[in-house]
């Protein structure tokens, strides 16, 4: 058994929670998932936009959350609370700088199962919903940890969620020359042939209709 | 030394070259041998170029892996004659194995441009052919044949590298039929051969 | 000679798959570069918004094509996640025995590419040799040779076949012996040594504020792996630890990332070894395909609200799908699918640890960070 | 000309050429016959160098075939491949079930007829009705052709047919004067070289009195044409690759001049041909025992001097796409190519010369002296024209290239430059003053003293074994690797890790 523990990872979670619950506007709680034979503890979080910027830096520095895994944008068009959405995943890696032993780095290979307190690995998820519907903006936490930097890029590129304070902003997966507003991922651009019937129709190219259109399929 | 500005050498070689070139060419004509050379070199140079097909070393997704399995020991497709070169010059066929996306297009064209004539293209695996899986994608080129006219097609997804080795041998089957002749000079009406549908 | 930028366009030997890297070069020293990817950008986010949860495996398996079982393995376990599926534990096995496979040949592909980078072609044939050895085996599992939409949500498609674990058995030995071949052909030739040792400087900490991680990580002496500090399927029962790499002070450099892969081959090959020997139910045992022993039942429909989402030990990072429910067809499809390419976040922080480098360390730094494009542009 | 053999074409031709110049003497009427006798000797020498010329470029073409066949078969087996199996069979046979149909009723005059004839038989014993062929091709065993014919011999013929017939690019912003000048240069710098490698005793083009000094003077002037073509196609891959080639070539002309100079040394005479009788007649050993590290320097020198792997940096295809030949296209690249062969089967044949005694069979004398055997073995040498012994000295000299190409990496442009200057130039000087030691303290006029050849091979064993085992012991016990990272592995002189660390 040399996972990490799941009591250890579920009482570090919980002792998280209490730390961040305690800030203004954020929501706080664990969610229990299980992987495999695993039960696997996420830390979630739901913060307010305007108060992001502060949740951001306390965690990296008082909580040690040092890596930044993925930045998603979500367009809500339908749904009745929030317009956009943005969601972090942030990984705790619990890993302090090995030591130097006559020149040379001596990792700390500590069983992963013995792992106690602050240094157990953590999942932490944070969503943030957003209310304007014309330019959604969120502020950006490039300097905190540079990891979010391409992921920040590419979240506008596709789905156009403007991140204040981003330096350098461009477009990353398009091609350079792409029209100004164009974001594909939100929900009002539809793919090619999305309803199927409009490819059947011009399956010639011609607009033609195929033989057995008229029949109930 | 093709335009005159550039020519700074006083005597003209190319009136020399011009000169010694009609002569042959009359006695030539003359001796009929003319046309046994020609249809002996004919033979000759379509060999050659039927037994060395060099393709561009160009990996645009997961056909590139089966392209370089074909190149590896287990199908060995230098068996063939087919050996892997870098730059566009030095290939004439062009081994499309991967979507052609909007920022790829223009690209691609240019390397077609710059491969010399007579060359090829093998458009290899589903999203060379048509877009694949992501022909509905908003940044994916229906197919390469949209920006260059391609000769072989391969279907799968991807193709074995027995398939892609059966490819080169129907683009020899094709060049001992229509000749390695530059695709200007080339009987148009040839329709481009797939594998697998005879 | 006056600084002047090269790009190292779409179409070059030292790219492994398309983009661009302009590298501003002072004579032969590098002094600033900026990669420019995008080149095959499908959009998969979108086209996986119109597909049900079945279909989406197939363009996961299509994400990064050198190891092809291990993307579809991530996104199912978002999947699982999502549509809250217990699956049972042969099939955990199974999954096992398929990601570690195809992680064997991930990593000779990664080793048969930088053979000749660093200028030995010989590499790259022999590795290829051994990676169809690996594909010969997950094809019986998955019907092709490279993308095998393997894993269903719930479980997987098809029993280990009659007879896979004594040729999977054989084969893995055999590979644990060619393995020496490798080693001979780069450790002791001393132009591998010089060309690798002492170059692509990468420190630990900066790697983790960047984002990297994976092998990369680990090559800096970071015991990060999200088999063990995230665990999930049956890492924990199988005893292993993750391979860490003993870097010098100023970080790791291309020959650590070069041992640290070489240390992981191994240490797959006996992962598998092990499984095989623990499979409950003996890895010689055939089960029909749907039998509730390596599949179970999965709802098909994700209503709106629901979010799930999966971090995953990739070959060449961490990889990780957030799946959030209610799209069309009342929840049949995914309402947004997001991925996380370990690549896409490494390759600015690689160009940059090529700063200060030669013209020529270019393909051997690039090529020890293992970039596969196919992730990276989604 | 001491050591000759029957293949005497060089006298034959003098003979015919000087009889045939004597009867158009005679047959001429007498007022001409004086004006013809002043310039006689003139023009017998212009026939005789022409004729020798061809007869050296032939043999030079001809069996340069053999070298990308070595390339290419020893290559793929080294990568446990099968290499390329084109052959002759593939002229009559047609594709799959594609051929050409009866091309040959095209030909005037009848010729038709005996050419479908022969397709037609040939088709038949060796075609692809053959029984063995089927077979082979339905359980997709590689099948290489009937092996008499040598698959794979002929797919230089066939790659240079297709360079020939290829389509000539110029980049439009080239120098073009310069990219057209620039192959010019390299290719017939590099066939000029072969003007003075003698290949039998009777074999040779020009034999000038200083003819070892002409040859390293040519062989040096194609990295210029390698300069100017990097310089000319306007392309900055090129231009990196051509600035690279220039400073590794300075960086290895020198000592390779050294080396070469010490084999002058050692042998007495700036000839090519006094320096192989050297080693037959006059030493009766070969420079390899008196001078090995000269000859390890010389393989050096000469592997970096012809661009190949491990020294391959001009044309890197990992980063530089081509190096500096990556704008040429087509017959100007197909000549290119070859020259690159030629300029490789020069050094292996320059090495034989040298350090293996040109044409003499291996343990010559020692085994025509033995008491029962030696008369066969005699009769076996004089059968064996000189020409032939040279050609296998040389192909497998070019094994040895191609399995260095298939096992070494390439090293980065400013560790060439700085293992030329700092190991390999001084290196090359103390082999010039212990060639001077030799010959001046050692070398009796009877031939070297009986325990110079051994003891000076010993030694050189004695070095290369010390040098080859560097593995680090302690590393070895810590960990599994043979070369532990932290532990400062010695395997390299210089080597940068224990800098740093301190």
């Amino acid at each position: 058994m040399n996972g990490v523990s799941e009591e250890s990872q579920i009482s570090a979670a919980e002792d998280l929670v209490n730390e961040i619950g305690t800030m203004e506007g954020v929501s706080a709680f664990v969610d229990k998932r299980t992987s495999g034979t695993q039960v696997r503890p996420i830390v979630n979080l739901t913060v307010p936009p305007e108060n992001w910027r502060k949740v951001a830096e306390s965690m990296f520095s008082d909580h040690g959350i040092d890596y930044c895994s993925m930045i998603t944008g979500i367009h809500w068009p339908e749904s009745s609370d929030k317009q956009w959405e943005v969601i972090y995943h942030f990984l705790r890696t619990g890993v302090k700088n090995p030591p130097i032993v006559d020149g040379v780095v001596e990792p700390i290979i500590t069983d992963s199962s013995q792992l106690q307190g602050s240094d157990v690995p953590l999942e932490i998820q944070i969503s943030i919903p957003l209310q304007e519907t014309r330019n959604p903006k969120v502020a950006s936490i490039q300097d905190i940890w540079v990891g979010a930097d391409w992921n920040e890029k590419e979240t506008w590129d596709l789905v156009g969620i403007d991140f204040e304070g981003h330096q350098g902003m461009r477009r990353v997966l398009q091609p350079h020359e792409t029209p100004k507003g164009y974001h594909p991922l939100q929900k009002q651009h539809k793919l090619r042939y999305h309803n199927f019937e409009e490819m059947y129709d011009d399956v010639q190219g011609f607009k033609r209709k195929p033989a057995d259109s008229e029949k109930v399929k | 030394m093709s335009e005159d500005g550039q020519n700074y050498t006083m005597f003209s070689s190319r009136m020399l070259v011009d000169t010694v070139g009609d002569t042959t060419d009359a006695a030539l004509e003359a001796s009929g041998l003319r046309e046994v050379i020609g249809v002996l070199a004919g033979r000759i140079f379509n060999w050659g170029q039927r037994k060395s097909l060099f393709p561009l070393h160009l990996g645009i997704k997961c056909c590139a892996l089966e392209m370089a399995a074909a190149g590896a020991s287990r199908f060995d497709a230098e068996r063939f004659g087919v050996f892997f070169r870098s730059s566009p010059r030095q290939c004439d066929v062009l081994l499309v194995n991967g979507p052609i996306t909007k920022k790829f297009a223009d690209p691609i064209v240019r390397l077609w441009e710059q491969m010399p004539e007579p060359k090829w293209c093998i458009a290899m695996g589903e999203c060379a052919i048509s877009g694949g899986p992501y022909f509905q994608s908003y940044n994916v080129l229906e197919g390469v044949d949209t920006v260059i006219p391609v000769d072989i097609y391969i279907p799968g997804c991807p193709p074995r590298p027995e398939a892609l080795i059966d490819g080169f041998g129907k683009l020899r089957e094709k060049i001992i039929r229509i000749g390695a002749v530059p695709s200007h000079a080339r009987t148009d009406g040839v329709a481009p051969i797939i594998i697998g549908d005879e | 000679m006056a600084e002047m930028w090269i790009s190292m366009g779409p179409q070059h030997p030292m790219t492994h798959g398309l983009w661009t890297l302009k590298v501003k070069v002072d004579g032969e020293t590098v002094v600033d570069t900026e990669p420019d990817l995008g080149y095959i950008h499908r959009g998969v986010e979108k086209i996986c918004e119109a597909r049900n949860f079945t279909q989406i495996t197939t363009y996961c398996d299509r994400l990064c094509y050198a190891s092809a079982n291990t993307w579809s393995h991530a996104y199912i376990y978002a999947a699982e996640d999502l549509l809250g599926v217990e699956v049972p534990e042969r099939a955990e096995y199974i999954r096992l025995v398929a990601v570690e496979l195809q992680r064997i040949a991930s990593h000779l592909m990664w080793l048969g590419a930088y053979g000749p980078d660093i200028g030995n072609l010989t590499v790259m044939v022999w590795c290829l040799r051994e990676r169809e050895m690996m594909m010969d085996l997950l094809q019986e599992l998955g019907g092709s040779r490279m993308h095998y939409n393997f894993p269903r949500v719930g479980g997987v498609k098809r029993d280990l076949p009659h007879g896979f674990a004594m040729r999977a058995r054989h084969k893995l030995r055999l590979f644990l012996d060619r393995i020496q071949e490798y080693e001979a052909l780069f450790d002791e030739s001393t132009i591998f040594l010089i060309r690798s040792q002492g170059v692509g400087y990468a420190k630990p900490e900066e790697m983790i504020n960047h984002g990297v991680s994976g092998p990369n990580l680990r090559a800096g002496g970071v015991n990060h792996d999200i088999r063990t500090s995230h665990p999930y399927s049956v890492y924990s029962e199988l005893d292993w630890a993750p391979a860490v790499e003993r870097s010098s002070i100023k970080g790791a450099d291309c020959y650590d990332r070069y041992r640290i892969r070489v240390e992981e081959m191994r240490q797959s090959a006996n992962l598998v070894l092990q499984a095989l020997d623990k499979m409950p139910g003996g890895a010689e045992t055939y089960h029909e395909p749907g039998d509730p022993k390596i599949l179970a039942k999965a709802p098909s429909r994700a209503p709106e609200g629901t979010s799930g989402s999966h971090h995953f030990e990739d070959s060449r990072g961490e990889s990780m799908f957030y799946l959030a429910g209610g799209g069309e067809g009342r929840g049949k499809m995914p309402y947004r699918v997001s991925i996380r390419s370990p690549i896409f976040i490494t390759i600015p922080y690689a160009s940059k640890c090529m700063i200060g480098y030669k013209v020529a360390d270019i393909p051997a730094i690039m090529g020890s960070f293992d970039p596969c494009i196919g992730e990276t542009d989604r | 000309m001491a050591s000759s053999d029957w293949l005497n074409i060089r006298g034959w031709t003098e003979s015919i050429i000087g009889w045939s110049m004597d009867t158009t003497h005679d047959l001429l009427p007498e007022s001409v016959q004086t004006e013809f006798a002043t310039i006689q000797p003139a023009l017998e020498l212009f026939f005789i160098a022409t004729i020798m010329c061809t007869v050296v470029f032939a043999v030079m073409m001809l069996t340069l075939m053999v070298v990308p066949y070595i390339e290419r078969k020893f290559i793929g087996r080294l990568m446990d491949r099968i290499g390329a199996t084109t052959s002759l069979r593939s002229l009559w046979i047609g594709e799959g079930n594609a051929t050409a149909g009866d091309w040959w009723n095209k030909l005037p005059m009848g010729l038709g007829g005996p050419i479908g004839f022969a397709n037609k038989k040939l088709n038949q014993s060796f075609g692809n009705e053959h029984p063995e062929e089927t077979i082979a091709r339905v359980n997709n065993r590689g099948y290489h052709g009937i092996w008499f014919l040598f698959p794979g011999f002929f797919q230089a013929l066939a790659d240079f047919m297709k360079f020939a017939t290829k389509e000539h690019m110029i980049p439009d912003k080239a120098d073009k004067l310069v990219f057209e000048v620039a192959p010019v240069i390299i290719i017939s710098t590099t066939i000029m070289v072969f003007a003075f490698v003698p290949f039998g005793p009777h074999i040779w083009a020009a034999n000038p009195e200083l003819s070892l000094i002409f040859m390293m003077a040519i062989f040096g002037v194609a990295p210029l044409g390698v300069f100017f073509a990097g310089w000319a196609s306007n392309n900055k891959y090129t231009l990196i690759g051509g600035m690279r080639s220039a400073a590794q070539l300075t960086a290895y002309e020198i000592p390779l001049l050294i080396t070469v100079l010490s084999i002058a040394v050692i042998s007495g005479s700036f000839n090519i041909l006094e320096i192989i009788d050297f080693q037959i007649e006059t030493s009766d050993t070969w420079n390899i025992f008196i001078l090995p590290l000269g000859a390890v320097l010389f393989l050096v020198t000469m592997i970096a001097e012809v661009e190949r792997i491990p020294f391959d940096m001009p044309e890197a295809e990992a980063e530089l796409v081509e190096g500096w030949w990556t704008e040429y296209g087509g017959i100007r690249w197909g000549l290119m190519f070859a020259g690159e062969m030629m300029r490789a089967y020069a050094a292996c044949i320059l090495f034989a010369m040298f350090f293996l005694g040109g044409w003499e069979f291996p343990f010559q004398d020692f085994l025509s002296s033995l008491p029962l055997v030696g008369i066969a073995f005699e009769t076996v040498f004089m059968v064996i024209p000189g020409l032939v012994v040279v050609l296998l000295k040389a192909w497998i000299l070019f094994a040895f290239f191609v399995w260095i190409r298939a096992s070494l990496h390439r090293i980065r442009t400013d560790q060439i430059l700085e293992f030329g200057w700092l190991y390999l130039l001084p290196l090359s000087i103390v082999n010039l003053v212990i060639a001077t030691f030799l010959r001046l303290e050692v070398w009796t006029d009877s031939g070297w003293p009986i325990w110079t050849a051994p003891l000076l091979t010993l030694i050189a064993i004695f070095f290369f074994v010390i040098y080859a085992i560097d593995e680090d012991e302690e590393a070895l016990a810590q960990s599994r690797r043979p070369y532990s990272t932290q532990a400062l592995s010695k395997a390299y002189p210089g080597n940068q890790r224990k800098q740093e660390v301190k």
